[in-house]
């Protein structure tokens, strides 16, 4: 076991449980490596990765040098060769530096050899707002992922989800992208043990609802759950959806919800142009047209780049009152 | 000195290739081939040399000017053909084309579209040979080209670090597509790049299948041992330019001839006749047999049948 | 002059329209300069930048080695030093490996000087399919960078339009990215002398019509105007709009389109999932929804490696019998 | 020999940036500058050593850890320190922060949150230096990081290709975040990773600030004759860890000492009291005038103003 879950009580943070997830997936499979820069004997840049190193050694756990589109390129030619590498990008900013690699080879290379070779590997990166990084350290760019075919994007929002779609994710065999909001890392929820597998391609109802349906993923379900709360409040029953994995995308789940509801906003922390609320917006807007009793609204960050500052920072989340405000204008005013 | 068999085996390694990419010429020409055909004639020497001091199960990578890398290692020309003509029996179900042809089974991990793209892919499976100890050894065929792309030396850096058993082949064929490399490429020599992370470099003649082998051979021997990679350069040269239909005019005729002269087959026949190794009547037999071999491949995958609708939308995700 | 275009009749084919911009703009001003691979001596893999070399000699028109990160990253910083250099990237499926000093450099700077460097050039780049080039030469990946804050995205459909945005894109303050599909570049038509200019941000109607709006840029416009004559014969009267620029994005053009016809179609060439149909159908939806009398309908490549294979190649590209026939579909069938 | 002056601009710049960065660090641990600051601090011989031997307009190009250079480029103080703590008077409004600070009037082509990122950033402005003939020289900051960052050696390339008034310096303080330099690179001496593009390569005490800038001069000297580039490492440290917070478990306390004796401020100013150049009492003086002044620039900044709604969304687009 991993040294921070050695506890009976299973009431696990998000980083610790995707760590369990890691420990028991290395320690089942002798072919999961876990390659990045800290990863090792410093246990990751946020502690993610603590104890694996002692537990497993340095061949299993590789610290690299600063070369993500090689350290990448090595884990797509060493999960040809037949292991299932974890490769860790430290900031999901510098995936920038590996898209060649994901997508000229890992996204394609099963469709190129006609299923000759297979590419299981996870790409690990962190993602989000909030620590005043600025604007290189906070983006995130899963948009860009969901739009490569191949590629897995896995999004969770919870310890327990993460658990499960992290094993999911290393047992799954094709390059599943895996990303973390670091606003999530503290979030605690009761982790169930062992063989808790959740299968990519679900999204879950978070909350179920009757008038209007919000999607999100990651740390925005936390703020559609939150402002269902407000709603509530004002008798509108809101249904939160949580997409979990952006590819392959559950859109039954998604169109079903809005065929209850007849209303949906979708949002997100990623830049609101062209970026993922606006597939899940026209999905919606394609298959439950005649569902809907008001526009398909959308809500994410600004289209700027995520300012240092403090006091601007926080302008670029979207938050629970403006997502209860969207709503309102759905219906013309709640007043 | 290496048995007659090998020599032959050297012999036929680069006539087949040699003929491959004639076939190959005459169907871009007939427009079965479309899109960017790169042949591999003139190069002969490089892949052949290389392959034969492998073992079967060693890793190799390779670039878009790939088809020999493919044929020396062993794949099977009537799939290599059917792959470059877009048929389903290709290597790729003819989705992937000359740029992209993969083999499992003689552990090519692809020619590549992405000049210097290949070169990590056999780094991390030689990485995975070492962690698991199973003695193979991985290849990394690469263009000069590469020898100013980044990825390159991030490769070349861990590889070191790690002690990998990986051979790093730069194939300087003295372009990039019409660009002399010369003329983009700084450092002489070349091998520095690879001395500048202690790799052991060198550069041998890449139109001398027996110095090719013989210095791969010892590269190889290195890798098994543990003693981590090596980078080796082999001057060469690419006939047909840089695909087909490439007119060339950015060569001159005596620089062409010069290496016509230096070319790697008469080198070796020249040499096997000499030595008394073989008769010219067998060589000119066995070139017959090969020609035939080669053509019958081409046929067979002229007949085959090009993917169909269902195609598109297979082996997007594995299992 | 360059030498395509000494003609007197006007007559160009796109590739020259551009040529002929570069060869003005360069002339006009010295801080012009041209970088890239092959572009030099050999003018360009299709003969697109013929005789700049000639003209403009070695320090203006400069031929690099094949280091596309760094090629990019110096000429932002030769554009951030006072230069306006035009980057070619010869595929734009090579855009993956100069996202860094895109996203991460280029885009930002401006922001995060405040206003203290502008970041002035244009990367040209050929995009689209049709070659039987493979999965590693046939991407259109447009939808990236109209999602990154900073970038100007250009898609031109004709040969007068190409020229007078290249002549914008130049001139531009920003980080312009330039995207030429292939398969227009022998598309010829009359093309305006000098001083022919479009702001970038202005979608231009090539087809009027009053039942069904159709929104494309660059090759699928010529798509779109094919599908808009067929369906005349159906009598479905179609209007086809050409954003020509994806960023700045021309809301208002594209609004007002919908709000006459009331039927929305969006076409393009790029994979569908995530890409840039997803944003246009989801804008229409949400800011015109009152208008709407059919679901927003969207028509792109499909979620698919571009395959080389001729047989298949052309499966992956959107034609007019499927626009067509979507169109039928808005109207439940038109008998 | 220096100048007196020349050497108490020396002195200056390193008791500055020293000033500066303690005051830095009170800032984040008050809150007031969130986020990841990295402090310059045991590093000042390197920036100030370098900036002393630049003209006005020629550019620097730094990075993550970089408020030693914007300081020794010349920089103001309250506008720098506006920028850490994210006021609208920083040189990014405040929307920039540590990483992010760019500054034309000095040629500052800015600090940088990507590992190698404004590596062809300088090599660019070296290029138009150059096609203009300006005269002006470009230096290149990274940290010992950026020797296996693969946009390293496509810089140096064209570099030395097009013989670029450009000096990179790399300076190499033993570690990346937390991992030792010496555990993740190959090759040994470094320098060879510019000795393998023909550039004059050395590695220089970067504790010693005469060295540095006799060092750098020369570099200096050399590009602007338009002789090309050089590759310098200055081997340094930085007391402070990685960033502020950083409690360095991975050091121990022996390392820490052994670098904090050969600190380049007490080097320098028991040279200058030893060859009676100044003495102590007014050196202690400067001192205390210098710490003065630096108290005043950030006192000023925190008095200034946060940026506004309206500054969220200014210069994405330059008009
Ligand atoms: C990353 C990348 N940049 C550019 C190209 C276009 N391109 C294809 S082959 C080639 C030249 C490669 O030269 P070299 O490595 O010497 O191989 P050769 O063709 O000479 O065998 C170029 C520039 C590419 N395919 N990939
Ligand atoms: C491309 C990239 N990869 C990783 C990081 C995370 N990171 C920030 S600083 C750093 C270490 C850099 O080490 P070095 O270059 O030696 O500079 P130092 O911090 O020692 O001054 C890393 C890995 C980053 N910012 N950018
Ligand atoms: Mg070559
Ligand atoms: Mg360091």
């Amino acid at each position: 076991m991993p040294p921070d879950s050695q506890q009976t009580d299973r009431n696990l943070t998000l980083k610790d449980a995707v760590l369990e997830a890691m420990f028991e997936e290395m320690e089942s499979d002798q072919n999961v490596i876990l390659i990045g820069e800290d990863v090792g004997t410093a246990g990751g840049v946020f502690k993610q990765t603590k104890g694996l190193f002692k537990t497993f050694g340095a061949d299993r756990v590789i610290d690299t040098p600063i070369s993500e589109s090689a350290i990448f390129g090595l884990a797509v030619g060493a999960a040809m060769a037949g292991s299932r590498p974890i490769i860790e990008v430290m900031f999901g900013d510098f995936l920038t530096l590996v898209m060649d690699q994901l997508v000229n080879q890992a996204a394609k290379v099963h469709y190129m050899s006609a299923g000759g070779f297979n590419v299981p590997l996870v790409l690990r990166t962190g993602i989000g707002v909030g620590g005043n990084l600025g604007p290189q350290h906070s983006q995130s760019l899963h948009g860009w992922l969901a739009h490569i075919p191949g590629l897995k994007v896995v999004m969770p929002s919870s310890a327990s989800d993460a658990k499960g779609l992290f094993k999911a994710a290393v047992r799954d065999n094709n390059p599943v992208i895996f990303m973390e909001d670091r606003m999530t890392y503290n979030l605690k929820e009761q982790v169930p043990e062992d063989e808790h597998v959740i299968p990519l391609g679900s999204a879950e109802v978070k909350r179920e609802g009757a008038d209007v349906s919000i999607y999100a993923v990651t740390r925005s379900v936390h703020t559609a759950l939150a402002a269902a709360e407000h709603l509530q409040v004002k008798n509108v029953s809101a249904e939160v959806v949580d997409l979990r994995t952006l590819a392959p995308l559950d859109v039954e789940t998604i169109v079903a919800s809005v065929q209850k509801t007849g209303r949906a906003l979708v949002l997100d922390g990623g830049y609101q142009s062209f970026g993922i609320t606006s597939e899940i917006a026209a999905t919606i807007g394609e298959l439950a047209f005649d569902y809907l009793d008001a526009p398909v609204m959308r809500l994410a960050a600004p289209d700027v780049p995520v300012p240092f500052s403090p006091a601007l920072e926080t302008m670029t989340v979207p938050n629970a009152e403006q997502v209860v405000a969207k709503v309102t204008e759905m219906y013309g005013g709640l007043g | 000195m290496l048995t007659k068999d090998k020599l032959l085996e050297l012999y036929r390694g680069m006539v087949t290739i040699r003929a491959f990419e004639e076939e190959v010429r005459k169907m871009h020409n007939a427009g079965l081939a479309p899109g960017l055909v790169h042949l591999y004639s003139g190069q002969e020497a490089v892949a052949v040399g290389t392959c034969t001091a492998l073992n079967s199960d060693d890793y190799i990578a390779s670039h878009h000017r790939g088809h020999g890398h493919c044929i020396a290692k062993g794949s099977e020309l009537d799939r290599l053909f059917a792959e470059i003509i877009g048929r389903r029996s290709g290597y790729g179900m003819g989705r992937g084309g000359s740029m992209h042809i993969y083999d499992p089974a003689t552990f090519n991990l692809g020619t590549n579209g992405i000049v210097g793209g290949s070169v990590p892919l056999a780094t991390g499976a030689a990485l995975l040979a070492k962690l698991r100890g199973t003695g193979q050894v991985a290849v990394s065929f690469f263009g000069d080209g590469v020898l100013n792309q980044g990825i390159l030396f991030e490769s070349l850096n861990m590889a070191a670090l790690w002690s990998l058993p990986v051979v790093f082949i730069c194939e300087n064929n003295g372009y990039g597509e019409f660009t002399e490399i010369d003329d983009v490429t700084a450092g002489r020599p070349y091998a520095k790049r690879g001395e500048a992370f202690d790799i052991p470099s060198e550069k041998t003649d890449g139109m001398d299948v027996l110095a090719v082998h013989e210095t791969v051979s010892k590269a190889v021997t290195r890798a098994r041992n543990g003693d981590g990679p090596s980078f080796l350069i082999f001057d060469t040269y690419r006939y047909s330019g840089h695909h087909v239909g490439d007119k060339q005019e950015y060569k001159d005729d005596e620089e062409r001839e010069l290496w016509l002269s230096r070319d790697p087959i008469p080198k070796l026949s020249e040499m096997l006749v000499a030595e008394k190794k073989i008769k010219q009547a067998a060589l000119d037999e066995l070139d017959a047999e090969i020609k035939a071999t080669v053509i019958v491949a081409a046929n067979q995958a002229k007949k085959m049948p090009e993917p169909d609708a269902d195609d598109l939308t297979r082996h997007i995700y594995a299992a």
